[in-house]
């Protein structure tokens, strides 16, 4: 065991990353230095644990079933539930939704509660920072209904334009959803402001939390959102699973979105009755190890605290940010006064992909691309990429200074 | 003009690289590659002659003359023109029939390639299909 | 270790049970009999290793990441849709999506390709015995587009009524969805010769493979069906992922089901254009682990082979059929020439619950209820539901002769 | 008629329970009860006196007579209808305010609940609820 390396007061960031096996690993002959954490995180041993725990001991089909493993199962699986309920601070387990993560979730929403809340000639307000998942839904929905889409404009730091998002809301407005923390910017947004401003006009409010989840202490009573969305898999938990939180009274009114086992109460020839909340959004087997194991994430942050987690990451951002300063050169996209610790950057005169490579060379993982956000880098920004590197709980500094060194070889390299 | 045959060249780059014993060489080699490679005229930097498949963007053209078939192209990332570099190196200024026939195992041979990513490898690999698409066209063949 | 049992000349079942930890458990002091395999199956060593194995390696997010990490599990990924490609004998990896499960294929189904093929006036065709999964959307769809859906009727041994099938279609028909192996009554339909009838009338098929995938070799090029659907969980495989099959010229023609990353080729504020086949169905960040950890499972089966399975399973079935038939006052509900090793019944005089109930205190798993067919048991066979046992590869007749000393004792308590 | 308190009866079940050392006998003991539970008339078998949430079906009545509430109910199951024996057994001929008070602990007491399914353990919470619910109504109560 190598001396720990004390990034805050609290993570024992050294400790912390024993329980990482994958962080052991040699890539390219170096050690790995995992800075992809924003596309999704690596996760700790008491989660993949929990998967096999589960199968090794539990595995079965949930509900319905009188057997006692059914009868386990099924309280794994609702005793997770209301793990995400408490995450969330929720209301009632009535409204949360376990979808295939926020993608899946998103065009939940857009599916059935747009469907019945936007109509023709009607706006829907997105952010220009929106992820793919956040847009193409309601490019979908709009052009379905004969509806308009509007963007709230991003300012150069990469902060929303509040003004311009107040003058665009009008009666024709039906519904806005906008990111809290982007994948792309790392910029928080001030989403509780928003929903302020869109309750005063009656407009219901849709908040994707993807980004938010891992970082964020998330608090739907204190936002008064009307839904959110965040995936397990970017928050230390499984893949193929996520969280959709919907008001109640939304969630009642809504239709169905899939049909099949689990959703209806009872099914005749000729007419179908469907459950009640949150089941009726529940169609067919559900991801249950998923979703069982997606309780034992929600434990591992709650155990390292919110608080701590958003401290440690700070530092690192604050860490990044004066290296890259000091190696003069690297232009950072996304420079919002409220952010986390992602950072978007292009080392000046060399192509995000060139960058990538040569990282990824030295072991160390970041994206290059669009990030999923490609109207934001090739329309707002004018940019052919950049390269993103996202931090987790389990990095520490000295991961940030192999990568300050490797930018500075790439610049000998390239220029 | 290079006179040797495709053979020749993929044999003569395998020896270029072998000076190198390490990756970081070898991309060095290849940054100075895309560095030189001349570069396409602007009109050509159009959606027409784009190959898809990479996450840079390539341009790539090719014109007959005198039977023999001459590659030009272009990237917005200079890896990727040193890749592309090579491939001109070896196939451009041969008869489209060679260059259908021409296996590009070299490629494999240079030993770069566990240190390219399958994302270059397949970008790689959209390439060289690009490039003999053309040889096809000319040969008189259809692509199906 | 005990002396193995042979159950089949060639799958040593002692053995085999070595692989599946979950059934070493003792359960209410009694070892665990587990009969619920038609729920969802249990999952062995290989199939939970892949799991950690996935996390502990190469856990990373998919397609376009340019590191290495991201480009193994890229590759892995599409390495277990190239199984599943062979596992169903499809041309292609482009007919191969992967979604959430059974369900999740027919609602991407219903509400893509039916939306497209199915109008007013029209009519869609399922069977009386189909499972809630393959019955709610096509009754969601036809309620939407106000079309009839009709059903096959089905005989008093659980068969499809074939001349009742012929005489249903006409120029109004649109769509056929049938279940290849009934859940409920364990009949395998003669879908091949369904498909081709629909086919002379033109009219694409959908098969429900749910329950084919663990006990049948799948063969779409032989069956010529132009979609079929299957879950991991049930063939050994983990939750939360499933196989949909499509012919490639149907998914060419169908608008995309969900939206987001991944399933986008470029975005711009104004226009999306679409990815190609199968990414334009699959938004959003997939299931990762689920999908590849799924190809564990299509080795597990091709491991022992489809021939062997059957043999097995039909031992299993037919000592079951033994016994109940000595024991007496035991009514099957289903009795097919065609079955699988799935077995419904009823004790005379006994509810189905009750019956449940006392067989799980002896540690034996079985399910009780509509089992998702409740138009079937209730409106068909107007029965209270029925008691279901099951049968996986790794049961063994040892395990039938406990159930069947099960139902005696149950018989002397109530009756 | 009973006249013993519901604490009181709530002890006499445990004691009855306390005979059996297996959960055979428990079981056995509760088909028997099942069996000898006075059926419920035909007319209140539909649905608004169904109580849901059990996967046998359960009706259940409820009249006021000099004060005091008396139940009655009727399953398609056995076991359930055993289960139910006990619920009336312990509540009916009460008070509805001493109906609403009672804690009903006997449950976890008779050391069933073990073997009890949480599948009948939700079942037999919801036979409860709705038997507090009748109490609730003629306690002059609203039901919120
Ligand atoms: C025949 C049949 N069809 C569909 C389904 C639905 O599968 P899933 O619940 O995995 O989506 C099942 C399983 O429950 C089934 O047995
Ligand atoms: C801000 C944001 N929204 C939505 C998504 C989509 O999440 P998923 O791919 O897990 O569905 C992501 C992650 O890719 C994201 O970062």
């Amino acid at each position: 065991m190598e001396a720990p390396v004390k990034n805050t007061e609290l993570i024992d960031t050294a400790k912390l990353r024993e329980e990482f096996p994958i962080l052991r690993q040699k890539l390219n002959g170096k050690p790995l230095v995992y800075f992809d954490n924003a596309a999704t995180s690596q996760k700790p041993l008491s989660v993949i644990n929990a998967v096999t725990e589960y199968y090794e001991t539990i595995n079965s089909n949930v509900h319905r079933g009188i057997h006692t493993l059914s009868e386990k199962a099924t309280e794994a699986y609702e005793n997770s539930r209301e793990k995400a309920r408490s995450f969330v601070n929720a209301e009632s387990t009535n409204e949360i939704v376990f979808v295939k993560g926020t993608t899946d979730g998103i065009n939940l929403i857009a599916s059935s509660f747009g469907n019945m809340t936007v109509g023709e000639g009607d706006e829907v307000i997105i952010s220009e920072m929106e992820h793919h998942s956040n847009m193409v839904p309601w490019q979908n929905l709009c052009r379905q209904k004969n509806a308009e889409l509007k963007y709230i404009p991003v300012n150069d730091d990469g902060e929303l334009m509040m003004d311009e998002f107040r003058s665009m809301i009008n009666e024709k407005t039906k519904l806005i959803s906008v990111v809290y923390i982007s994948n792309t910017l790392g910029t928080v947004n001030p989403v509780k402001e928003i929903i302020e401003i869109a309750h005063s006009h009656n407009i219901p409010v849709v908040i994707d939390a993807a980004q938010a989840a891992p970082h964020l202490k998330l608090d739907v009573k204190d936002l008064d959102c009307d839904f959110m969305a965040f995936s397990g898999h970017k928050m230390y938990g499984p893949t193929g699973i996520g969280i959709l939180y919907g008001k109640e009274k939304h969630l009642e009114a809504m239709p169905p979105y899939q049909f099949g086992g689990e959703m209806i109460k009872s099914v005749s020839f000729d007419k179908t009755e469907f459950n009640i909340l949150p089941y009726k959004f529940e169609a067919g087997t559900p991801n249950i190890s998923g979703a069982i194991v997606q309780g034992a994430a929600v434990d591992f942050i709650e155990k390292l605290g919110h608080e701590n987690i958003h401290n440690s990451e700070m530092k690192l951002l604050e860490h990044a940010n004066n290296l890259f300063e000091e190696i003069g050169g690297i232009r950072i996209i996304g420079t919002a006064k409220n952010k986390t610790s992602v950072i978007s950057f292009i080392v000046e005169g060399v192509h995000p992909y060139d960058t990538g490579s040569i990282l990824d060379n030295l072991g160390i993982a970041v994206r290059t691309g669009f990030h999923c956000t490609q109207p934001l880098i090739e329309q707002r920004y004018k940019l052919p990429g950049t390269v993103r590197a996202s931090f987790a709980v389990y990095n520490t500094t000295g991961e940030i200074d192999l990568l300050a060194d490797g930018l500075k070889k790439i610049k000998k390299m390239f220029l | 003009m290079n006179t040797k045959s495709i053979k020749e060249r993929e044999d003569q780059i395998v020896e270029d690289f072998s000076l190198f014993d390490d990756w970081m060489g070898k991309y060095e080699y290849l940054i100075e590659l895309g560095k030189k490679l001349p570069v396409i005229d602007e009109k050509y930097k159009n959606e027409s002659y784009e190959v898809k498949g990479c996450q840079s963007k390539v341009w790539l053209n090719a014109e007959m003359k005198d039977g023999l078939l001459h590659y030009k192209a272009d990237s917005d990332a200079v890896i990727t023109k040193g890749i592309i570099s090579l491939l001109i190196n070896v196939l451009s200024g041969n008869k489209p029939d060679d260059i259908l026939n021409a296996d590009m195992d070299f490629i494999n041979r240079i030993g770069l390639k566990e240190h390219l990513s399958p994302n270059r490898a397949n970008g790689l690999t959209a390439m060289v299909n690009y490039m003999k698409k053309f040889a096809l066209t000319y040969s008189g063949q259809n692509v199906n």
